[in-house]
Order: C-alpha cells, then sequence, then structure tokens
C-alpha cells in the first residue's frame, strides 16, 4: 500500500526525471557536435564533467539580491517539472498521480513555471538578470492561453481532463492526426514554458545568461537540470496528449511512452539548434497575431470533430 | 465527515501558511514579494480545496492566480517606487482603524463559525464533483454562466478603453502633473518641460 | 575520498573562459571558438577562467577589477599579450597564440584538483555605495519619493515614455567596456524603461581595430587584389560569427568562422551560407527593419552600412585593377539591420569570386592614394569611431533589437597598426598610452 | 479539518484583508486585500459545498462566479490605476483628491 501510494511515484518521477535530464544534456551536446561545435570531452561524459565543476564552485553573490527567492527559484522550478511528470501516464496503471484533472493541473504547471522564472530573474537584483525576467513575461502570458485552448482540443474528445483518459481516447486515431493543429502549437508552447532555442528570451546570450547570468556554482546546476528536467515533464505530456501515449503495438506500455518522449526531446532540441532567437516584439505578435488564432481554430476543429 | 489524520495534518500545515502567507503580503517591504506572498496564500487554499474534494476549482485556483500574480507583481513593478524591497517600506493610513476593523469582522465571523449550527450533510460518495459542475455550468446554471461571460468581455472592452493612451480628446495624460514630494510643492520625477503644464493645472 | 573523484571529473569539463577583450585581443578569441575544450562564455559569473585577452588602458583597470571579482572561486587569471594588474604580477602571461588553449585546459585542471590556488579578490567586498541613512526612510528622500539608496538614485519614471504610453519606472546604468555583447571598449550609459531603451549615451570609444597588414601595403604600392579581397572577406566573416551567436546561431556563426579561417574558400560556400541563414529565420525572425540609418548617417558611417543604404560609396570602383575584373558595387535599399547583412554576405561572395578571378590573372591594384578597407573607404582619411551616432540611433528600440541593430553595425576606428604589428604587446600598450593622453 | 476549522481559517483570511483594504494607499497594495478576501469566500464556498451542503452543484458554481469576479476586479481596478496613474501621476489613494484631473 505504501508501496505503490507513495514510493514507487516518487521513485518513477524522480527515475525519469534525472535519466530524462542526463538524456537531454547529452542528445543537445551531440546534435551541437553534428551541427559543428568542436567538442571537448565527449558527449556521454560533458554533462557529468560540467555539473562536477558547478559542484566544485562557489555559488556568488549579488548586491542584495532577494536570497530567499533567489535560492528558492531553481528549486521551485524544479518541484513544478516533478509535479507535471507526476501526472503523465506510462500505462493505464503506472501513473505517479491519477488526478481527475491533471490537464487542467499541468497547465497551471505552465502558469506558475512564468512565475518562478521571473522571481528567479528579478531575485537576482542585477540589471540583465531583470530585463530577462520582464521578457520572459511577456511570452510567458501569450504562451499559456494557447496552450489552454490547444490542451481543451485534447480533452473534448477524451471527455475527461484526465491525462489517462485522453491517451486512452487515442486507440483508434492518434491525436496528432485528428488535430494536426495541436501538436506543432504545443510545441511552441514547450519551447516557451522551457525556453529553449528561439523562445530563449529568459536565459539568451544578448543578456549574457539572462535570469542565470548572475548564478554560479550549485544553484545554476540545479537551474539547468530543473531547465532540463521541465523539458523531460512537458515531452511526457506532449506524448500522453497528442501521440497516443503508451498505446502501440508488439512492444510494451512504458517502452512505447519512452520513445514517444524522446522523440519529442529529439526534435525539440534540434529546433533549439537549428532557430535563431527570436526577437521579443516579434515573438509576443506572433503569438498573439497568429498562434493564439490558429489555437481557436484547433480547438473548433477538435469540436466539431466531436460532435461528428 | 471523518478525514484520516494525514489530512488533518495536512490541513493545518496548509492553514498556517495560507493565514501567515496573507498577513505577509502587508508586511514586506517588497511589493512583488507581497503578490507572491498572496500567490503562496492562494495556492494553500486551493490544495485545502483539493483536499475538500473540490478537485477541478482548487486547481483552477493555481492557474488562475498563477497568471493573476503574475500580472499583479508586474503592475508592482510599474506603479511602485520600491519594488525591490531595498528600503523600508510601510504605506499604510488609518491603520489603527484598519486593525480593529480586520479584528471586529475576524470575531464576528469566527462567531458565527462557532456558534451557528450548519447542517451536517458531506458530500456523497457518488457524485463526480468535476461532472457535477460541468452539468451544473452548461445546464441549468447556464444562464449565470454565460451572462459572467459576457460580463468579463465588457470589462475587457471598458478596460482597454480606460487605459488606452490615446482617447478621443486626444491623449490620455494631456494636462496631467505628478503630485509634490511635500503637499502642495513641486511635481516630482518629471522632466523640466513637465512644470508648464503645471501652470495648465489652475485653469481648473 | 569523495571529493577527489568530483574534482578529477570537474577537471575534465570543458574549460569555461570569459574573455576580457582588450585591444587586438580579437584574433586569439576566434581561433579559441574553435578549439575543442573551451568554451566562451557571457558572464564572468559562468566562468573558471578570466582570459584577458589584449592590452587594456590604465583607465579602466577599475573595470577590469571589477570584473575579475565577479568569477566565482575558484579561478585564475590569463593574460594573453596584456600587462598583468600590479595585485597580480604572479600572474600568468603568455603571447604565444598557439600554447594558450593548452595553457587555459591545464590551468583549469590545476585549479580542479586544487594544484592552484583561487586569484586573489581585489576590491573589498561591500556595496560600492554604502547605504546612506538619510530622511524618513533611510533612502534620503521623501515618503517613497526620491532619495539615493545605495547610491544609485531609486528607479522613477524620470522620462517620458516613448513608445506605448505604459510607463516604467526607468533605470539608469552603465555598461561596458567588458560587457561580450558590445564591441569591445565600449562602454555606455543606458537609461532603461523595463527592456526598452530610453537613451543611450556613448562614454568610452570602442577600441581601434587592427587590420591585416595587405591594407596598409595597398597605401604604399601596387598588392595582389586577391590577397586584399580574401582579407576583406575574412573580416566580414568574423564579422557575422559575432552576430549570429549572439542571435542564438551558435552552429552557422561556427560555419562562418570556419570560412575566414579558410585560405582558399569557396564563394559557392558563402551561398550555402546564406541560404541555411534565410532558412532558419536569421532574416525574418531576429531582424525585423530596425536600426535604419539616414542617408547621412549612411554615408558617415561608410562600407557595409552605406552601401546597404543604397550608396554606391566604394573606392574599389576607382580603381583600374578593379574595373578590369568587372567590379561594380553591390548595393541594397533599405539600410537596415537585414539589409546590412545581406550586403555583408553578398560582399563576402563577391569579395572570394573577385579573389578568385584576380588570382588567375595575377590582377594588382593600381592606385595607391586610397583603399577600401572592410570598415569603408580610407582616403586621405581613416575612418573614424561613429559609436555616438547610436545615441540617437538606438533609443525607442528594445534591448534585443538594440543589440542587433549594433552587431549589424561596424563603427569602431581602424588602428594604425596592421593586425601582425598590433598584436606585440607594447604596440597595445602604446595604444593604451596614447589614449589615456 | 471540519467545517468549523475551515470557516475559521475563511475568517482569518478575510479578517487579515478587510485590514489590508483598508489601511493600504498603494492602489494596487488595496487591490490585494480585496482579493485575499474573495480568497477567504471562495474557501467557505467550498466548505460548505462539500461538508454542509451534501455536494449540490450550485456550491462549486458561487465559486467560480468569486473567481470571475476576482477577474473583472483586478481587470477594472488595474485599468482605473492605469487612467489615474496617466492623468495625476498617482498611484496612492490620497493622491487623488477629485475625480477629474
Amino acid at each position: 500500500m505504501i508501496f505503490n501510494e507513495l514510493i514507487l511515484p516518487v521513485l518513477l518521477v524522480t527515475v525519469v526525471l534525472v535519466v530524462g535530464a542526463y538524456l537531454v544534456a547529452v542528445i543537445d551536446e551531440v546534435i551541437a557536435g553534428a551541427l559543428g561545435r568542436p567538442s571537448g570531452a565527449g558527449a556521454w561524459m560533458a554533462p557529468l564533467a560540467q555539473g562536477a565543476w558547478l559542484l566544485n564552485q562557489q555559488a556568488n553573490a549579488t548586491e542584495a539580491p532577494d536570497w530567499r527567492a533567489w535560492r528558492l527559484a531553481p528549486a521551485l522550478y524544479l518541484a513544478l517539472a516533478a509535479i507535471g511528470l507526476a501526472v503523465v501516464p506510462f500505462s493505464p496503471t503506472l501513473i505517479a498521480t491519477d488526478l481527475v484533472t491533471s490537464v487542467v493541473l499541468w497547465g497551471s504547471v505552465e502558469a506558475l513555471a512564468t512565475v518562478v522564472i521571473f522571481l528567479h530573474g528579478w531575485s537576482a537584483n542585477t540589471l540583465l538578470a531583470l530585463i530577462g525576467a520582464y521578457r520572459y513575461v511577456a511570452l510567458g502570458l501569450s504562451y499559456i492561453l494557447i496552450s489552454m485552448f490547444v490542451l481543451i482540443g485534447v480533452a473534448l474528445p477524451a471527455e475527461s481532463l484526465q491525462f489517462s483518459q485522453v491517451v486512452a481516447s487515442q486507440e483508434e486515431l492518434w491525436n496528432v492526426i485528428r488535430q494536426p493543429l495541436g501538436l506543432p502549437l504545443f510545441l511552441i508552447v514547450g519551447l516557451g514554458m522551457t525556453f529553449w532555442g528561439p523562445l530563449n528570451l529568459a536565459d539568451s546570450r544578448d543578456l549574457a545568461g539572462g535570469t542565470a547570468s548572475a548564478v554560479s556554482g550549485p544553484p545554476r546546476l540545479v537551474w539547468n537540470l530543473a531547465r532540463a528536467a521541465m523539458l523531460v515533464a512537458f515531452s511526457g505530456a506532449a506524448a500522453s496528449a497528442f501521440l497516443g501515449g503508451w498505446l502501440g503495438p508488439w512492444l510494451p506500455g512504458p517502452v512505447w511512452m519512452l520513445l514517444k518522449m524522446l522523440a519529442v526531446l529529439a526534435v525539440l532540441l534540434l529546433i533549439g539548434r537549428l532557430m535563431p532567437r527570436v526577437q521579443p516584439e516579434r515573438c509576443v505578435t506572433l503569438m498573439w497575431v497568429v498562434f493564439l488564432p490558429l489555437s481557436f481554430v484547433d480547438l473548433i476543429w477538435a469540436g466539431v470533430e466531436a460532435l461528428w | 465527515m471523518d478525514y484520516p489524520l494525514i489530512v488533518d495534518v495536512f490541513f493545518v500545515l496548509l492553514a498556517i501558511l495560507a493565514v501567515v502567507s496573507g498577513w505577509r503580503v502587508f508586511a514586506t517591504d517588497s511589493m512583488v514579494r507581497a503578490s507572491f506572498f498572496l500567490l503562496v496564500s492562494f495556492i494553500a487554499v486551493g490544495v485545502i480545496m483539493i483536499l475538500l474534494a473540490a478537485e477541478y476549482l482548487g486547481v483552477a485556483m493555481f492557474f488562475m492566480m498563477a497568471v493573476e500574480m503574475m500580472v499583479m507583481a508586474i503592475f508592482m513593478v510599474m506603479f511602485m517606487m520600491n519594488p525591490a524591497g531595498l528600503n523600508p517600506m510601510m504605506m499604510v493610513h488609518q491603520h489603527k482603524f484598519s486593525i480593529a476593523a480586520g479584528a471586529v469582522s475576524f470575531l464576528v465571523l469566527a462567531a458565527v463559525a462557532l456558534l451557528a449550527e450548519f447542517p451536517d450533510n458531506p458530500l456523497s460518495a457518488d457524485i463526480d464533483p468535476v461532472r457535477s459542475l460541468g452539468n451544473e455550468l452548461l445546464g441549468d446554471s447556464m444562464l449565470i454562466f454565460e451572462s459572467a461571460g459576457i460580463v468579463l468581455l465588457t470589462t475587457m472592452i471598458g478596460v482597454v478603453v480606460l487605459s488606452s493612451h490615446n482617447g478621443r480628446y486626444g491623449a490620455a495624460e494631456e494636462g496631467s502633473m505628478p503630485p509634490g514630494l511635500v503637499p502642495g510643492g513641486d511635481p516630482a520625477g518629471m522632466p523640466e518641460e513637465e512644470d508648464e503644464g503645471g501652470g495648465h493645472h489652475h485653469c481648473h | 575520498m569523495a571529493v577527489s573523484w568530483l574534482q578529477r571529473l570537474a577537471a575534465r569539463a570543458s574549460v569555461p573562459v570569459f574573455p576580457v577583450r582588450g585591444m587586438h585581443g580579437e584574433e586569439v578569441l576566434y581561433r579559441l571558438a574553435l578549439t575543442p575544450g573551451v568554451e566562451l562564455v557571457d558572464s564572468p559569473r559562468h566562468a573558471s577562467i578570466l582570459l584577458v585577452a589584449g592590452g587594456v588602458p590604465p583607465d579602466q583597470y577599475g573595470a577590469l577589477r571589477r570584473v575579475h571579482d565577479q568569477l566565482p572561486a575558484p579561478f585564475a587569471t590569463l593574460w594573453y599579450r596584456s600587462q598583468p594588474l600590479d595585485e597580480l604580477a604572479s600572474a600568468t602571461r603568455i603571447d604565444d597564440p598557439d600554447v594558450l588553449s593548452g595553457a587555459l585546459k591545464a590551468m583549469h585542471h590545476e585549479l580542479m584538483c586544487g594544484k592552484r590556488g583561487s586569484s586573489p579578490r581585489l576590491l573589498p567586498d561591500e556595496p560600492p555605495n554604502p547605504w546612506e541613512g538619510l530622511g524618513d526612510d533611510g533612502h534620503g528622500g521623501e515618503g517613497m519619493m526620491g532619495g539615493v539608496p545605495y547610491g544609485r538614485p531609486m528607479a522613477m519614471n524620470m522620462h517620458d515614455d516613448i513608445r506605448d504610453g505604459l510607463t516604467l519606472d526607468s533605470l539608469t546604468v552603465t555598461l561596458g567596456p567588458f560587457l561580450p555583447m558590445l564591441p569591445p571598449g565600449l562602454s555606455v550609459e543606458v537609461t532603461l524603461q523595463g527592456d526598452l531603451i530610453q537613451t543611450w549615451t556613448t562614454r568610452d570609444p570602442p577600441y581601434p581595430i587592427a587590420l591585416e597588414s595587405v591594407f596598409f601595403q595597398a597605401l604604399q604600392g601596387p598588392v595582389p587584389i586577391a590577397e586584399l579581397e580574401r582579407a576583406m572577406a575574412r573580416y566580414h566573416l568574423k564579422h557575422l560569427y559575432f552576430a549570429l551567436r549572439l542571435a542564438g546561431l551558435e552552429a552557422l556563426a561556427l560555419t562562418a568562422l570556419r570560412l575566414a579561417f579558410e585560405s582558399h574558400s569557396n564563394p559557392k560556400r558563402v551561398a550555402t551560407l546564406r541560404r541555411r541563414l534565410v532558412r532558419s529565420g536569421f532574416f525574418g525572425l531576429t531582424t525585423t527593419g530596425q536600426g535604419r540609418l539616414d542617408e547621412e548617417t549612411a554615408r558617415r558611417v561608410g562600407g557595409v552600412a552605406a552601401r546597404a543604404a543604397g550608396l554606391e560609396e566604394d573606392w574599389r570602383s576607382e580603381d583600374e585593377g578593379y574595373r578590369q575584373l568587372g567590379f561594380r558595387p553591390l548595393t541594397q535599399r533599405q539600410g537596415d539591420t537585414g539589409a546590412r547583412w545581406r550586403q555583408t554576405l553578398a560582399e563576402v561572395e563577391q569579395s572570394l569570386q573577385l579573389a578568385a578571378q584576380a588570382e588567375q590573372d595575377a590582377t594588382h591594384t593600381r592606385h595607391s592614394d586610397g583603399v577600401e578597407t572592410p570598415r569603408g573607404t580610407w582616403h586621405r582619411q581613416w575612418p573614424e569611431d561613429q559609436s555616438t551616432l547610436l545615441d540617437d540611433l538606438l533609443p525607442g528600440l528594445e534591448w534585443d533589437e538594440a543589440l542587433s541593430t549594433l552587431a549589424s553595425l561596424d563603427l569602431v576606428p581602424l588602428s594604425p597598426w596592421s593586425l601582425e604589428e598590433a598584436s606585440g604587446a607594447p604596440v597595445a600598450q602604446a595604444i593604451a598610452e596614447e589614449r589615456r593622453a | 479539518m471540519t467545517l468549523m476549522t475551515l470557516l475559521l481559517l475563511a475568517a482569518a483570511l478575510i479578517g487579515i484583508g478587510i485590514y489590508g483594504a483598508l489601511s493600504q494607499q498603494s492602489f494596487v497594495m488595496l487591490m490585494m486585500g480585496l482579493e485575499l478576501i474573495l480568497n477567504g469566500v471562495m474557501l467557505a464556498a467550498v466548505a460548505f459545498w462539500a461538508l454542509s451542503g451534501a455536494g449540490a452543484p450550485e456550491g462549486q458554481l458561487l465559486t467560480i462566479v468569486v473567481m470571475a469576479v476576482m477577474a473583472i476586479e483586478m481587470a477594472m481596478g488595474f485599468a482605473l490605476v492605469v487612467a489615474v496613474f496617466r492623468t495625476n501621476q498617482a498611484d496612492v489613494t490620497e493622491g487623488i483628491t477629485e475625480l477629474k484631473h
């Protein structure tokens, strides 16, 4: 009883997050190497070596930071990633928490992520971090709406706000085909909530690392880890909302799920390396003028399809 | 209705968190911190709602309040002098009266909670709260729900009109002037040429 | 021992280096960018080695000390063709670019394994301006307004909003001279409202940049056009590397840099690079018609910026050698950031084509009273520092737009020494001395 | 967790909220007080719904309506703050002595 309700879920989430975050770093390293970055320690070793270096580095201070918020923000972001992953089903029974409203919970993880990222930049009390935080809020407020409409779209055919039901509703046809606009829009949300690649408005190069520009040592390691973990959690949500989660022939359900998560991760990381950072103003315009109306279309599509 | 011990323990912790963070909202030096303390208070209440089986409402609370407090924090930074809390801050008026009013209202409400007899009619196990809420929203109470939607739409339009920079009769801040640092003093924190706008001020 | 395997592991990480770009220190950084196992980072907080590349004028030692103290322990400094600060007299100095990357890696290894102590802090760890303790609330102002807590003015909306009517408190900060996103040496005072630039005041001009010696030889007598054009292409490709890296296109940035380091690159590969840039969305997503120069400003800046604004200003069309090769200056019309990059790419391609042609015929320049440098025409007078025009150009732009505009503009003055001469440290010191005088 | 303790918690939140709404000079802080009051109200509504109303769906509906009220309150509040700030450069209640500028 205790094993099934407490230890197993915690174990599941921890293992997937840690292994997943490591794989994110490795895949990213491999992609960067394939695209021509001179590689040093080798893809499998580099993330571990960098982590070890950060553990050996001193955690620095800035002038009058908000210490509690500054130190808590990376941990909170990691916690949000864990909460997000906790509602992702790996099989009809292997779910850390099978909340009835897990799709809405995922939405609130996205909203709270915005808060935490803002807090991380704001609390450092340095200019570049603060600009990163401001910018991220503009992006965050735009992607949350898109995500909401897209997720309502997948909840409609399932007639449920539960991820396990959403997966079960894709028995005949995966949502990626049934609602072709959904997955691309959701991937944009994913890039936004992990501020990865083209949507890296928070920790970008033009801000010398943005919200993380004044962070060093173990807190920076936690922040990097949390970002990768959030990417893993997102890939879990995307795989179960659009790619049929555990459904698939021959292989056992959880294996299918992991394969699909890896595929989503690979796509996101590839986009991250191939596209330039979108200018904030252009980004917000795109979000509100192009992607948000597209998410309406997606929702109407899903509604009509559900009524059919 | 009897809850397991673990639920009671969680409830006590969350209740303390909700009250303490609610109090810290008005006791911290930084406006941004204040809005996030309020968020913590809301989240604690949201978790209590989930404990009470209102799963949708509790989770919706996280969602709504995260966005709302984020916007709040941004407005704080926009309008307040001391967003980072680097300076001590206590901006209150009628302080004693407010404390008394707060205490009295708490006491009255607490008395109601303690003394009134409420029917003991706990949630029956066969109700699916999310489904019942959905059926209510789009069934019997659809009119209320839709009116709320219309009101929100009207609010949006009104808000855009109120806050837009340019109105029918020109720029919104035409002829405006900041208050002085001392009562009746020179306008604070505005460029020199704005002082000419101050002359205009006497006209009305 | 538990700690030691962690340290050994840390020693295998690629070396995070924060480069302080001094005078004429750029060249070695391009080489480091292509070195495996060395990572150039943007923030001193993310580095374990502070690499001071090139001379730093003594009046900027204060800034250098502040950057030095921002590195988290354990860290070390390495001085490349630069005189270490007096307090750090025992710090390692290296003048040979070939051994630099090896030295960096060895230094990181020693730091991690505890064989080398961390560099000492140079400044006392206290707020630059103490708490003032004035007035009712301690910040010296009245109520919540005014005052200078920690010696800095409180953020207040001192400026009229210049964009959308949402007035935020404005914040004035001094940036540079070692901020990696700005040209080396440029230091500015910026007033920001959110991420919108309200005012931009250039405080210190950027360091002069050294050109390859072939440009100097062209002023003495005829030089092979092929050599001149290849040097031109190299300069532009390095400039492009910087901008692409800033835009988050690291892979393409390195492609551009590799092209710059190849002695005989094929113009077709530049065309490929351009196609990849267009496909990645570089022109569509990161440059959105900002930073447009009017005709007069464009003429003042000269070079690529002028031609991108539609001015056919090119000394090469005066030269018979070039005319023989059928040279015609390329131009763009818009004169904004995107146009400057299209122009740069087109010119690199043109330069490589001209070089290939000129190599066959062994064409030389004819005139030696002027030369077209990558920075503009050098005829009777040098292309001078134009960084003050940023003061008018950048206000009203968001931070990201401002920096991409800045990256697309080449405003730095030209050094009177060639790259080969200037890399000798005494010269860098001499420039520093001259600057101070 | 009984109805009584839940209502006590709600009362505490409402009390703090009333204190905040009455005492704060800054508009935005004042609105935070109002939000805290509504927080208590929502908690009380859900508590009644779960423990006293036998899960009557109107209880949840009431909470949804309060959430909508909160959104409206905040949006209108901020719009008014922006408008007042534009005309009077004031962000505290004492800053506006008359309703015209």
